[in-house]
């Protein structure tokens, strides 16, 4: 036993005393409790690590059994590790410490909209932390599941931090719903598994994956991977359903970096990297997968291109590069897909640390618009953030050129087609990094605060994140994965590597040409585009077409027919028709009783007759 | 040429018939007449009509009871009369009149 | 019907409870003119006493059961079982009367002369085995009856009621008559048991004529206990009646009125059922109908419990289409449960009502809860015993009845008759709704004094007793299953 | 006496005694009630032990004759299923007694005996094996709570009342008679008895009078489920009622039904109910689904709950239908869960409603500024009913979905759709009620939990984790029981169809398609 337990548990500590004493804590005390157990738990982290390796298999430990139903079922809550999961411990972990020490200064003059903001917040936070180490600790795809809800939970209860903001509260819940609809496809996926496999036991499952007949492969197997997949598509902020992301943004910085940067929104990629001896299995659910990742990146670099807020450039790209995650799973080179995960990490959360410390500096200022000329007001921010345009740009060895390269190439092995695409979909995101960077630090200053440097606590995680988004690279994750992945796809062409580069290069220079050198091109293009532009910088108005074809109508249609038509008019009426008919027979009833003598004697004679009639005639038995 | 002669003796069945002519007469009157002693003379018709049936089986059947049974039957006929008619007093007392229809008030 | 003239000691005996309540009756008729005001206080005492010593004379007849007065009598479980029932009905009346009639300013002792009269008729009823004597005893049971509901000579509603119930009665008794006469002509005699003999001989007449006897007959009975089609009387009668008049009529003559019925067509018609098999289901589905369904839109509270007594006489005709020993246990347990609790409920209607009658509408009851909570509480079980609610009387008394029923497979006849006892909780219910649910009117120029001690002891006595039969009912299912074992 | 017997006798007894309790001292009659649930709470805790060792068969038995003729006897018994029903009964009470504290101010004394006469009545119910005695029960339990509605409601009190009376009569009724139809074929009113025959061929019923008796069974039962479409009376009753009504009707009445089909419906007609799994489950499905989209859109917030319980115990039957040992355990499970998460949702609308003296949602808005304990209690208590993992209701919901997706996947993939409803109805209730600006009314009238509120809330919270962490408390007993139940519905040989060729056989397989 190496009490693997420990890992989520001393976040959960965390959260429980803040929680509960928060209220009573100083701000001192709320930051040490905070960050303390999520730096505990990363250093239980690389303790056990160690103590485990090679990791090579997974090493499972079973506490107790959470869910059990006569023999059939039985689901343990057990926690494993294995490769796979040490890098993802290390990342959440490890970043997540990062972001909590520069939350510490970010939120430092947070009244929150009661005083209780501050440990409210870093008690969410580190509620986070716990279910986001359930997710990944989880041996068992129920215990995942536990994870995955929970982790949405915290983005609902983060978005919406500032809850008096109408936007945020509509934005958690936009995220949790949107979720909810992936998770319906994964809890089917569940029941699947379970049914096909009589367990949820990873190990049980891909042990069985291998053995199985052809045409339940084509069948069981491919709707299980589909039916994850959507699971993975809700999560992972995939094509339908990334709509929830950009909207997340109202949720304060730290929490974009953390949650829909580094670590929950890459959820579905460890999910499927995870399944992989499902998918392996099922290539038809591959292809799709792969195709939902390039479409997903292709569409949200588009849209990235067009929007003025600073934190929504990054989300988009930040979709759009989880794309190029699943485009690797789709292919067949998870491991490329979790190095990019891992890569990703350091720069977009830099990349969204660095706006936070911008937005810090400016009082809150989000619109690049408003911004420019910061270079030499808060320098170490810039640094930081052109350490992670260079890496998410592909700038040749750092980390971000590194694994996407793995990503391209294997989508080159793959079919050229994706390659193309994928490398067009790369310039775009240099493109509208650097813009952003451009009209960010560069130029005049067109606002109106009065900048100035943050502090230590958040110039230090920022720096630390810089080194990584560089270097980051050379942690070679793909050997490290192999034993559990398998080989990614071999064979360095260097023209590919070439031209992914130049591709990069080649976005770097246009924002450079738009925003620096001819500020005038922009508005040229987009008044030339018209359309285009406008259809992109609403982005493709599919927040409008699912409020207009879903959202209204099930919520009219809901209040006007089922409510007050079907209940209120059919149910009840039936109901109450019964009563006034029968009131109705009674009043009828009742004018036999008309109070005169005559008629009463009368209709005695009529029943008498009858009886006379009925003993007469009847034959007998009825 | 027909043959007008009577039966020797008048069959039963005419005495029955004729008692439930005056039965039938008795229940007419009570659903026909508007006045309230009247209705309660028609059912004395209906009760002398029951006893001439009684009498009738009882000769019939050769037995004495039925005549009896005439006997009970006229005295209760007699006690029932006594009452109704006090009854009936009572009624014209409160509403001086007689008028069976008008006595409704208590109906629905 | 020959034999010895002079009765034996044991004839007597079983004889003995009418003697006493004529004497009784008598005794007051005699004692009325020569007592004055203040003396007449001692009346209902002493009908009271005789109607004790003539219950325990009903119990010690039973000790020697057996016929009488050459097989015109006859004494079984069956008829002790009614007996007992009608005299203790008859005390209860007397507990609710008393003060009413005080408070009416009309205290005589033939009110009470009468009511034993009724009840010595109903008890003569109960015991006949002999057409004729059926007929005498019902006679006496309806002429007293008949002045009773007419009790208040100068209330324009008593005369009317009396009035109807005095000409619909004997119209519809005429065909009682005239059935009696038809089934002497045809087998020869008036006794029960030996109509039932030549009715199974090889002798017997044609069915076809005796049918329309027994339909003639079975019109006076139905009339007698207001069963569909001949109800139309009871809702007026009721209304118009004394409040405690009512309360009586809804449950002795009812009670007398079954019991013959029961004889008569179980044991002397007995050989001829399939021909009043499907009259009696009808006649007892319409029942149930007509009294449920005109319930439902009552105002007046007296009106409204004559229609459920219509509804509740439906439910025992099921019990006697059944005809099973088990059916007729069945509609004895019925009519006891449902007498007990008519009383009280009528007590209570007494209580609330007040002088003159003023207070007998539906919604003189609101909020009844807050100003007199026991009395509410009280008519509460009473009604929740009317709808049938478990752990009370009403509710086994269903209970056995659908049972019966189901027994002799009248499967169609019990859903309706189930159905029919959900809707009846519907008027029941809002009278529990107006009592607790809505605010005192505050109309009411005199208020409401507590419950007389006549009246307070019949609603305990009965309330205790609907609820002890709720949740005992072998006290007197074990009898009435015996007595009905008795019966032919 | 057994254990069993005085948790009957002791609320029958302390009813009465309440009843005789002087009126003007409201204090006195409170601090008794309160005492008298308290110790058959308590009482209640003993079960456990005994029933655990052997949950799959009956345990406290008292057999003694009630009525000799006919023959019903005084039957009781508790076993894994009942055990926890009761014990959800008896923690409920006391609750309610505390919740109604302040909350009832007139006619205190009848309240709080009906209360504890309520509590008998459902007792009653979960212990009776008597069908006769099980319906004398039944109906004792529909006194109560109509007066509950009917003099302590909000404004249409007695419209809801008058509803609920007749629908749960009109239904019961039917049931009575085929009680009665049952012990003449049977011979007894005595379950175990009539099941034993059953089984031994002793009581053979021709399909028809099995599917008419099954029906007069599954409607009263249905009705107080409620399932969809006899469901209209219990919006109206929830909405009508007092805080304590609606907890006692939410978490234990509404389980009444669906104990039925479970302890009676099923191993009684085994075959019909086979049979008619299909058309069943269709209306469980159906109600989930509407319940909650009707609930999205009511404007009132015990309405909105009231409708969630409609999509909740769709679950329920839909588990119970699917004739599987997960789905049964999950659809018993769920019956608790509904009844600790529901309950405490109306606790809780009650607290707002004392505060605000309104249910209508829109006026409300910004409580969590004001008072923040509250809604967070508010808020964990929704993530409960909408199923969130490491909280009750989700082990309920899987094991039912899991169960129902072995019969037929198609059931599972709608049942789960209203998972995602669930969500939606929810979570907008509590952003419109705790969220954004707070009101000046609101602000003004808006306090935290007192130190009695607490009271009432904690144990509810620590049984949502708990139930929700640890099922295994919980589950081995019901699952013991429930195995028993479903040998006694077992066919002879379920024909399995014959495998289609082609790729997606076996995915036609799970979904049923032929």
């Amino acid at each position: 036993m190496h009490q693997l337990w420990l890992i989520p548990a001393f976040p959960l500590l965390g959260f429980l005393i803040n929680g509960i004493f928060g209220k009573k804590f100083s701000k001192r005390a709320v930051s040490l409790f905070a960050v303390g157990s999520v730096l505990l738990s990363f250093l239980w982290v690389v303790k056990t690590l160690m103590a485990i390796s090679p990791l090579e298999t997974l090493y499972t430990e079973h506490y107790f059994t959470w869910i059990a139903s006569g023999a059939a079922l039985n689901i343990g809550f057990d926690l494993s590790v294995d490769r796979l999961t040490s890098v993802m411990l290390l990342v959440v972990t490890g970043i997540g410490s990062l972001i909590h020490i520069y939350a510490t200064g970010y939120m430092a003059h947070e009244p929150g909209p009661n005083h209780g903001g501050y440990y409210r917040f870093f008690s969410y936070l580190n509620l986070f932390m716990f279910f986001m180490l359930i997710l990944v600790l989880a041996a068992n795809y129920l215990l995942l599941f536990v994870g995955w809800e929970g982790v949405g939970l915290c983005s609902y209860l983060l978005i919406g931090f500032y809850f008096v903001k109408k936007s945020a509260t509509n934005a958690g819940i936009k995220a949790f719903v949107v979720n909810r609809i992936g998770d319906f496809g994964f809890s089917l996926a569940i029941f699947l598994i379970f049914i096909q496999f009589g367990s949820l036991d990873f190990q049980k499952v891909f042990a069985q994956a291998g053995g199985l007949a052809d045409e339940v492969q084509a069948g069981v197997i491919t709707a299980t991977c589909l039916l994850l997949m959507v699971g993975a598509a809700g999560k992972s902020a995939q094509v339908p359903l990334y709509v929830w992301l950009p909207d997340a943004m109202e949720g304060p910085t730290p929490v974009s970096a953390l949650i829909h940067a580094a670590t929950m929104v890459t959820a579905g990629v460890y999910m499927v990297a995870r399944s992989a001896p499902l998918f392996n299995h099922a290539p038809i659910a591959m292809e799709v997968v792969a195709v939902i990742g390039l479409l997903t990146a292709v569409m949200a670099a588009t849209i990235g291109m067009t929007q003025n807020d600073i934190k929504k450039v990054y989300a988009y790209s930040t979709v759009s590069q989880l794309g190029y995650m699943f485009l690797a799973c789709g292919v067949g080179a998870y491991s490329a897909g979790i190095y990019h995960v891992m890569t990703h990490a350091f720069f977009k959360a830099l990349l969204f640390l660095g706006a936070g410390s911008v937005i810090h500096a400016l009082q809150g200022e989000q619109d690049l618009r408003n911004m420019g000329g910061l270079r030499s007001k808060i320098p170490v921010t810039f640094l930081t953030l052109l350490c992670a345009s260079l890496a998410i740009a592909g700038f040749p060895y750092t980390s971000g050129f590194m694994s996407k390269d793995e990503i391209l190439v294997a989508a080159h092995h793959h079919s050229p087609a994706m390659f193309w695409i994928g490398v067009i979909t790369a310039s775009m995101t240099a493109f509208y990094v650097w813009r952003a960077l451009f009209l960010c630090f560069f130029g005049r200053y067109r606002g109106s605060a009065h900048p100035h440097e943050s502090p230590l606590v958040i110039t230090l995680p920022l720096g630390v994140l810089a080194l990584l988004s560089i270097l980051g690279g050379f942690f070679r994750v793909p050997v490290w994965l192999e034993p559990v992945l398998g080989k990614a796809p071999e064979g360095h062409d260097p023209a590919l590597v070439i031209i992914s580069v130049a591709a990069g290069l080649i976005g770097i220079f246009l924002a450079w040409l738009f925003y620096v050198a001819k500020p005038g091109l922009p508005d040229t293009f987009a008044r030339a585009l018209k359309g285009l532009y406008t259809l992109v910088y609403n982005k493709y108005f599919v927040d409008e077409a699912y409020d207009a074809v879903i959202i209204r109508p099930v919520v009219d249609g809901s209040r006007t027919v089922l409510w007050k038509g079907f209940d209120v008019g059919v149910v009840d009426g039936i109901v109450n028709g019964v009563g006034s008919v029968s009131r109705g027979v009674g009043g009828i009833l009742r004018t036999l009783q008309g109070g005169s003598i005559r008629n009463y004697a009368a209709l005695t004679l009529l029943g008498a007759v009858l009886v006379l009639a009925a003993v007469a005639f009847t034959g007998g038995a009825q | 040429m027909p043959d007008f002669s009577l039966p020797a003796a008048v069959p039963i069945s005419w005495y029955l018939i004729l008692s439930a002519v005056l039965f039938t007469l008795g229940i007419a009157g009570f659903l026909l007449r508007r006045s309230i002693i009247t209705v309660f003379m028609s059912i004395e018709l209906m009760l002398n009509a029951v006893n001439l049936t009684f009498v009738t089986f009882s000769y019939k059947l050769k037995a004495v009871d039925g005549h009896i049974f005439t006997f009970f039957v006229m005295v209760v006929a007699a006690a029932e009369a006594a009452v109704g008619l006090a009854i009936i007093l009572t009624v014209f007392r409160n509403r001086s009149t007689l008028e069976i229809d008008e006595v409704n008030s208590l109906k629905l | 019907m020959s034999g010895n003239f002079e009765p034996t000691g044991a004839e007597l005996l079983r004889f003995l409870p009418e003697i006493v309540l004529t004497l009784a009756a008598t005794f007051l008729m005699v004692l009325e003119p020569l007592t004055d005001r203040g003396a007449k206080r001692a009346l209902p005492a002493i009908a009271l006493l005789g109607l004790v010593v003539a219950l325990f004379s009903a119990i010690m007849a039973q000790a020697q059961p057996g016929l009488a007065f050459s097989g015109m009598i006859v004494v079984d479980g069956f008829t002790t079982f009614f007996r007992v029932l009608v005299i203790a009905i008859g005390i209860l009346t007397i507990l609710i009367s008393t003060n009413y009639l005080r408070q009416e300013g009309s205290e005589g002792g033939e009110y009470y002369a009468l009511l034993l009269f009724s009840i010595a008729g109903q008890c003569i009823m109960i015991a006949a085995n002999e057409l004729i004597i059926l007929f005498i005893g019902l006679e006496a049971s309806s002429i007293a009856t008949y002045i009773m509901a007419g009790y208040l000579r100068d209330d324009k509603r008593n005369n009317e009621a009396a009035l109807k119930y005095f000409l619909l009665g004997s119209f519809a008794t005429a065909f009682l008559l005239y059935g009696i006469a038809w089934t002497y002509g045809l087998t020869g005699t008036t006794n029960l048991s030996r109509v039932r003999e030549v009715l199974l001989s090889p002798a017997s007449p044609d069915t076809f004529l005796i049918s329309i006897a027994a339909g003639l007959m079975f019109v006076g009975f139905a009339f007698k206990v207001s069963a569909a089609p001949f109800q139309m009387w009871a809702p007026d009668v009721y209304q118009g009646a004394p409040a405690p008049v009512s309360g009586f009529m809804s449950a002795g003559p009812k009670a007398a009125a079954f019991a013959v019925l029961l004889r008569v067509f179980l044991t002397a018609f007995e050989p001829v059922k399939e021909r009043w098999e499907p009259l009696l289901w009808w006649s007892a589905l319409a029942t149930m109908i007509i009294g449920n369904f005109a319930a439902l839109r009552q105002g007046n509270i007296k009106r409204l419990l004559a229609y459920s007594s219509i509804a509740h006489a439906g439910y025992v005709m099921v019990a006697v289409t059944a005809h099973s020993e088990i059916g007729t246990t069945a509609a004895m347990f019925y009519l006891a449960a449902y007498a007990l609790t008519n009383l009280g409920a009528f007590a209570l209607v007494t209580h609330v009502a007040r002088h003159n009658e003023r207070y007998v509408e539906v919604n003189d009851f609101a909020g009844l809860g807050q100003r007199q909570p026991v009395t509410a509480a009280l008519l509460t079980v009473f009604l929740l015993s009317l709808i049938g609610v478990p752990l009370t009387a009403g509710f086994f008394g269903k209970f056995y009845i659908f049972r019966a029923a189901l027994d002799s497979n009248l499967v169609w006849l019990t859903i309706l008759g189930l159905l029919n006892s959900a809707l009846a909780a519907y008027y029941y219910l809002r009278i529990i709704v107006v009592m607790y649910m809505q605010p005192p009117s505050e109309t009411e120029e005199d208020d409401l004094l507590p419950m007389s001690a006549g009246i307070q002891f019949t609603a305990w006595f009965t309330a205790a007793a609907v609820i002890v039969l709720g949740v005992y009912p072998s006290l007197v299912l074990d009898f009435a299953g015996r007595s009905a074992a008795l019966l032919r | 006496m057994t254990l069993l017997d005085a948790l009957i006798a002791i609320p029958a007894a302390g009813f009465l005694i309440t009843l005789l309790l002087p009126r003007d001292n409201p204090g006195l009659v409170r601090n008794f009630t309160l005492f008298v649930s308290l110790v058959v709470f308590l009482l209640s805790l003993g079960l456990i032990g005994p029933v655990q060792e052997n949950p799959g068969v009956m345990h406290f038995e008292t057999n003694v004759p009630w009525i000799d003729y006919p023959a019903i006897r005084y039957h009781v018994g508790v076993d894994g299923m009942s055990l926890w029903l009761i014990i959800l009964s008896t923690l409920l009470t006391p609750i309610c007694i505390l919740v109604s504290w302040n909350y009832i101010q007139k006619r205190v004394k009848e309240f709080y005996a009906f209360l504890l006469l309520l509590l008998a009545g459902v007792t009653g119910v979960f212990v009776a094996l008597d069908l006769f005695l099980f319906y004398v029960f039944w109906e004792v339990s529909l006194v109560p709570m109509y007066f509950l509605i009917g003099v302590w409601g909000h404004d249409r009190r007695i419209y809801a009342a008058v509803k609920f009376f007749l629908f749960t009569m009109a239904g019961s009724v039917l049931m009575l008679g085929a009680i009665i139809v049952l012990y003449l074929k049977g011979g007894s009113f005595d379950l175990p008895f009539l099941l034993d025959s059953m089984a031994k061929g002793g009581l053979v019923l021709n399909p028809g009078q099995q599917f008419w008796m099954f029906l007069a069974f599954f409607v009263a039962f249905a009705v107080k489920v409620p399932l969809f479409p006899l469901h209209t009376w219990l919006p109206d009753a929830h909405g009508e009622a007092p805080t304590a009504g609606s907890i006692m009707l939410a978490s234990v009445l509404l389980k009444l039904g669906a104990y039925g089909l479970v302890r009676v419906c099923l191993p009684l007609f085994p075959r019909v109910a086979r049979e008619n799994a299909d058309w069943i489950i269709g209306l469980a499905i159906i109600g989930i689904i509407y319940g909650a989209l009707v609930a999205m859109v009511q404007p009132n917030m015990k309405r909105l709950v009231a409708y969630s319980s409609v999509s909740h115990l769709g679950f329920v039957v839909l588990g119970i239908f699917s004739f599987t040992q997960i789905g049964l355990d999950g659809a018993v499970y769920q019956m608790l869960n509904h009844g600790i998460s529901t309950g405490a949702l109306f606790m809780l609308v009650g607290y707002l409603y004392e505060r605000r003296h309104s249910l209508e949602i829109a006026d409300f808005g910004g409580v969590s500024s004001v008072a923040p304990w509250l809604s967070v209690m508010f808020v964990v208590t929704t993530l409960a009913s909408i199923g969130l993992p490491l909280l009750n209701n989700f082990v309920g919901e899987y094991l039912v979905l899991q169960g129902a997706a072995q019969v037929n996947f198609t059931y599972a993939v709608f049942a789960a759709i209203g998972v995602i409803l669930s969500a939606c109805y929810m979570l907008w209730l509590v952003q419109r009620t705790f969220y954004g600006e707070t009101p000046h009314e609101v602000a003004h009238h808006m306090k935290d939990f007192n130190a009695r509120e607490w009271a009432t809330m904690l144990p509810l919270l620590a049984l949502m984790v708990w139930m929700g962490v640890y099922s295994q408390s919980f589950i081995p007993a019901i699952t013991a029981s429930n195995s028993r139940t479903l040998d006694m519905t077992r066919q002879s040989a379920v024909a399995s169809q014959p495998q289609a060729p082609g790729p997606l056989a076996r995915l036609k397989e799970i979904f049923h398609v032929r």
